[in-house]
């Protein structure tokens, strides 16, 4: 049985892990990339080796050196994280065969619902609903798909075989749309994969995204913990998660809950997975994809079910049997995650890069933070823009709202652009707390300009901050500089006032 | 002092006779104001009222972000003001502009060629970074003076990727 | 029914009510003196009204001011927080004459159990157990105390009757002592509450320290939260707590926990209120005193039940009925709290004032932090040593206990010395592990200089990093000064070092 | 440049060829090592091993914080133990020490007077500050030469309460 692990990710995610094996009394082991040496993972791990430049394919992605420095390091086993090399069978293969555990499923099972096609056609035949379209058809010419799409009706979807992450996506309301929008999903696909294969899947309209997070044992034991509510996204990046859903009953959960079980036996599932489903307003569900990883929004479902869930699969890669049964799973309360990221609500959601000269978090009762940076810490515009995720938990799903709304107005991060606005907006959006919310809820009906009541109050406080800041900032320039006369340019000044508070 | 400060569709006229006594719209006002986390925080406390925002610069003025809203800001002086008005000109000449690429990455497509006309919020350049496609959009109505960069090029943050004019 | 609350208070506990009142859609009022107008409860308050310079007496503890301010801001209750005026019924009755709710019991309760002989008479008489002494016989004359010590029987303490905090008590391990103590004891009284008077109390060996955790509404329900394990003090400070207790079984504590109403119900008990306990190793209970007020430690209750103390605080204020019944409250894993104080460990535990330059919180799963400052922020002489709460929950004591660990490692607070290196000795320490510790422990089988298996590894690794910071400083600080010579003493040579960091 | 560092009964002999190469007691080490919060906090990986301290310089030398363990750590280089070698001495000589106020606070009893003797930890002042009785203990052996303050003074930090000689 291992007792050292070695963690093959970065960021919030490898923190996470390292948490746990400490917790665990496990070693750590952690790698990293050029621009990660000052990373809270390598700071915290118990051992840190260097694997190469900031690019994630001469990094992270490097599943060779990884296994080298695993084997160097002693270390028994390898935790993948989600993203990089979680999804990769060959990868798992290779570390298997090294004669290192997998943290995570076996190959097999990592290849069957890695392949889009094969995994819809997998759970059909264990029974499963899946969202109509081309399922375990694969490799389909655009003649082929051309003849397809009408049967399946529209609005559609292109998505790659390979895809994740909304790469090689697109959507496509008419026949006439559907040869550029095609092109274009290959041609993402290829560059994004390697793999120009798509497939069609049928848009469902007004519809849920829900999954359910699955533990299994490899005595052959498999139990689900409920669900995840996730159809707060953007651009399909999902944004917000909750748990449980505000949509879901005792019953559905319970048959979703059951086929959710069945489609992880049917690839003959271990460790921990999720299973992503659409639901449609009459409650209709369809199998969507396997994620055969921990997933970024796992707190959720730890907060309400008690479980770690990342303790979890290390107990379960060590051989150990889960220690709940179906059973002894019982919600308790409501968690909500938002995720927190480098981008600018004001400006398209456009990625912000930067060293975070200022960090305060929000803290007390029911608030949950996973991060991996810290003050001081640059972001860097190769990797992801998560910066953390802000979690709360209450009794009900109220109290979560409103502990989630006084966390996120005390969370201080300077020196890049966060999307705190945003979820501040959605914690008041009315469509919100009263549950009302699709896929397509942030991109058609939401807009960051709502006006409250309290936008004229606040409209006479922000000016007052403004001019007080000009002000004292004009004067302040004017003693230091010793010019008789400003510049008459607003922007000019602005620039001069900048560059000596740099 | 005097300004005249507005948001939006609000205007206010704000004086300022020193430290922390203020005119309003010609209501007084003491206030207790000061930068807290010693960078671009403030906290204000008027008449009771406890308020903390982020103000920066921007190239247009100042943006607040208070309790999750910003506000852009634009300031005048009298002295700002009286020209404009002797001069006539209701907005600030405003010259060329610079786009800048906000963060390191790769250009994947240029929507624009030298010469278009461009109109606020038209797409203009999609920026790969962050495992993310960006789109970069005009932040004003213009003409692509110079073009900078072609699809498949490395560029720098604040790199200069065109020129509206 | 009030919906603007003034919070008289400042510090951790401040931002911890501020937070309560915010998730329940209250608004809230701070106030605060000279030296807070840049703490947190400052910022985080919907008002903030100057209250006065930085001393106690001129500032916290000016209750006139502070009605006069509530009455300003039209704020319909006061909450005490603990420390200052929480326990003074003449405030209290002070806040209900001028028609403002006081969150907390009422005046005569307060004024009932604040005078501790007055307190162990009430108690006797329903019932309820006490630690043997000079209970309800107040205003001894010295030589009174010299005649019933010897009845009492050895080692004893002579305690302030208005006493709190450790002040004016003194312990007496035979008569021959007795004298000088009691005269030490009531000079320091009379300085500290301006009252002599002290009782006697036996002092109990090998006992430890729990208290119960009381909740009681206006209808006269009186319900207990279960117990608080408080044992681990340093001269009569408690530095961390845990619930629940691991000496506690089932039938005690249930037995405690109808004793602790009982006590309660005896002074028609209102709001939260903690009983204290000694218990020996027999498991032989003994009042001790009732705090009338939120205690410090109040979070491993929260954790455990699942409740939030100051909210059910609030509401009962606003004369709601408990929205929980005994049998409802179940205890669900193991909390425990380090106090984390500004004081140096190494150096007697001497308090630490400055700036807080830097402060990284540990997060992830099970953390709960609980502070009142940020980086920037200056920890003043004028206050207690209190910086933050690190409250960790595990499934189990031991899970909690190695999260607790993690936590600590992960904790940096730069710019002030903090009692975190204490803690973590105490993490490591096997009695504590193995939960035999009582509130002798700390001072008498507790050292700072244990050592470990690491010891001679880490001797080795913090001798390479002073090393080799040295070497670099001095390089730089030649490069800088550009002497040919450094100077021969070491001391001289940091000193300079010092000078040009600074 | 060649070191001899000791802290508690460990001695450590430590030569620094260039910034990441070491020789410690005779054996190579590669080490990477940097300070990561900007402050006194640093970050070393030695052999795949990664560690993170505390390192402040006081005034005997400098203290480590590794891992919850407090270690006091003196370092010489080759000149200055040479110079001590030749002069004999053990230990360097030390002058007179002046005891600070660590914090502002109130001077609740002195238990010392001029001319008296004292050994390290001895008690000497107790000073009333953050709500606590905190006693001042004596850092060194020595004989008190001068007091400066008395019971009810206020004293400020780093203000000198007395003079060890």
């Amino acid at each position: 049985m291992f007792d050292k692990v070695l963690i093959a990710n970065r960021g919030e995610i490898a923190v996470r892990i390292i948490r746990a094996c400490r917790e665990l009394g496990i070693e750590t082991v952690a790698v990293f990339s050029d621009v990660d040496r000052e990373s809270l993972h390598v700071r915290y791990a118990n051992e840190a080796y260097y694997l190469g430049p900031a690019p994630s394919r001469d990094s992270y992605l490097r599943g060779d050196k990884i296994i080298d420095i695993a084997l160097k390091s002693k270390a028994g086993a390898i935790h993948p994280g989600y993203g990089f090399l979680a999804e990769r069978g060959d990868f798992a293969q290779q570390v298997e065969d090294a004669g290192i555990v997998f943290i995570g499923p076996r190959p097999s099972a990592i290849t069957a619902m890695g392949d889009k096609a094969v995994a819809r056609a997998t759970v059909t035949a264990a029974g499963v609903p899946v969202v109509p379209g081309t399922e375990g058809e694969g490799n389909l010419s655009d003649e082929e798909i051309m003849q397809i799409a009408p049967k399946i009706g529209f609005p559609l979807l292109v998505k790659a075989t390979a895809g994740g992450g909304g790469k090689g996506m697109r959507e496509v309301s008419d026949i006439e749309e559907l040869p550029p929008r095609l092109n274009a999903a290959r041609s993402e696909a290829e560059a994004a994969f390697g793999d120009g294969n798509v497939y069609l899947e049928k848009l469902l309209t007004n519809a849920r995204h829900i999954e359910f997070q699955i533990l299994a044992d490899s005595q052959g034991n498999v139990i689900h913990l409920a669900e995840r509510e996730c159809s707060l996204q953007r651009r399909h990046q999902k944004l917000l998660e909750e748990s449980p859903s505000p949509f879901m009953n005792e019953s559905l959960r319970e048959e979703m809950g059951q086929v959710a079980c069945k489609a992880a036996s049917a690839v003959d599932y271990l460790n921990a997975g999720t299973i992503e489903f659409l639901v449609n307003e009459d409650g209709k569900y369809y199998f969507l994809e396997m994620n055969t990883r921990l997933q970024v929004e796992h707190p959720v479902t730890e907060i309400v079910t008690g479980l770690d869930i990342v303790k979890e699969q290390i107990r379960i890669a060590r051989g150990r049997k889960l220690h709940a049964t179906q059973e002894d799973i019982q919600l308790s309360g409501w968690a909500i995650e938002c995720r927190i990221n480098a981008e600018d609500p004001y400006n398209n959601f456009l990625p912000s890069t930067g060293k975070i000269t200022q960090s305060i978090l929000p803290t007390g009762p029911g608030v949950r933070v996973d991060t991996g940076v810290y003050p001081g810490f640059e972001i860097s515009p190769y990797y992801d823009s998560l910066i953390s995720k802000l979690i709360c938990w209450g009794e009900t799903r109220g109290e979560a709202i409103l502990r989630m709304r006084r966390a996120l107005e005390e969370y201080r991060i300077l020196g890049v652009k966060t999307n705190i606005p945003f979820h501040q907006n959605i914690m008041d959006s009315h469509r919100f707390m009263a549950g009302q919310y699709d896929t397509r809820f942030v991109e058609e009906r939401f807009s960051m300009d709502q006006t409250s009541g309290k936008q004229k109050e606040h409209a006479e406080i922000a000016s007052i901050m403004a001019t007080v800041v000009a002000h004292r900032e004009s004067q302040r320039s004017s003693q230091i500089v010793r010019k008789s006369e400003r510049d008459t340019s607003n922007w000019k000044w602005i620039g001069r006032w900048e560059r000596i508070n740099r | 002092m005097k300004y005249v400060t507005s948001t939006g569709d609000e205007s206010f006229e704000i004086e300022i006779n020193g430290e922390n006594d203020l005119l309003v719209n010609g209501q007084r006002m003491l206030i207790d104001f000061r930068s807290v986390v010693g960078q671009s925080v403030y906290s204000l406390i008027v008449n009771g009222k406890s308020y903390e925002a982020l103000v920066q610069p921007t190239e247009e003025g100042l943006e607040v972000l208070l309790h999750g809203q910003l506000f852009q800001v634009s300031i005048e002086d009298e002295r700002q003001r009286r020209l404009r008005q002797s001069t006539g000109s209701t907005t600030v000449r405003r010259g060329e502009f610079h786009l800048k690429a906000p963060m390191p990455g790769l250009i994947v497509t240029v929507h624009v060629r030298e010469g278009q006309e461009v109109k606020t919020g038209d797409r203009m350049i999609v920026l790969e970074s962050m495992k993310m496609q960006n789109e970069i959009s005009s932040p004003t109505d213009g003409t692509v003076r110079t073009l900078r960069i072609k699809p498949g090029d490395n560029v720098d943050q604040n790199q200069v990727l065109l020129t509206l004019g």
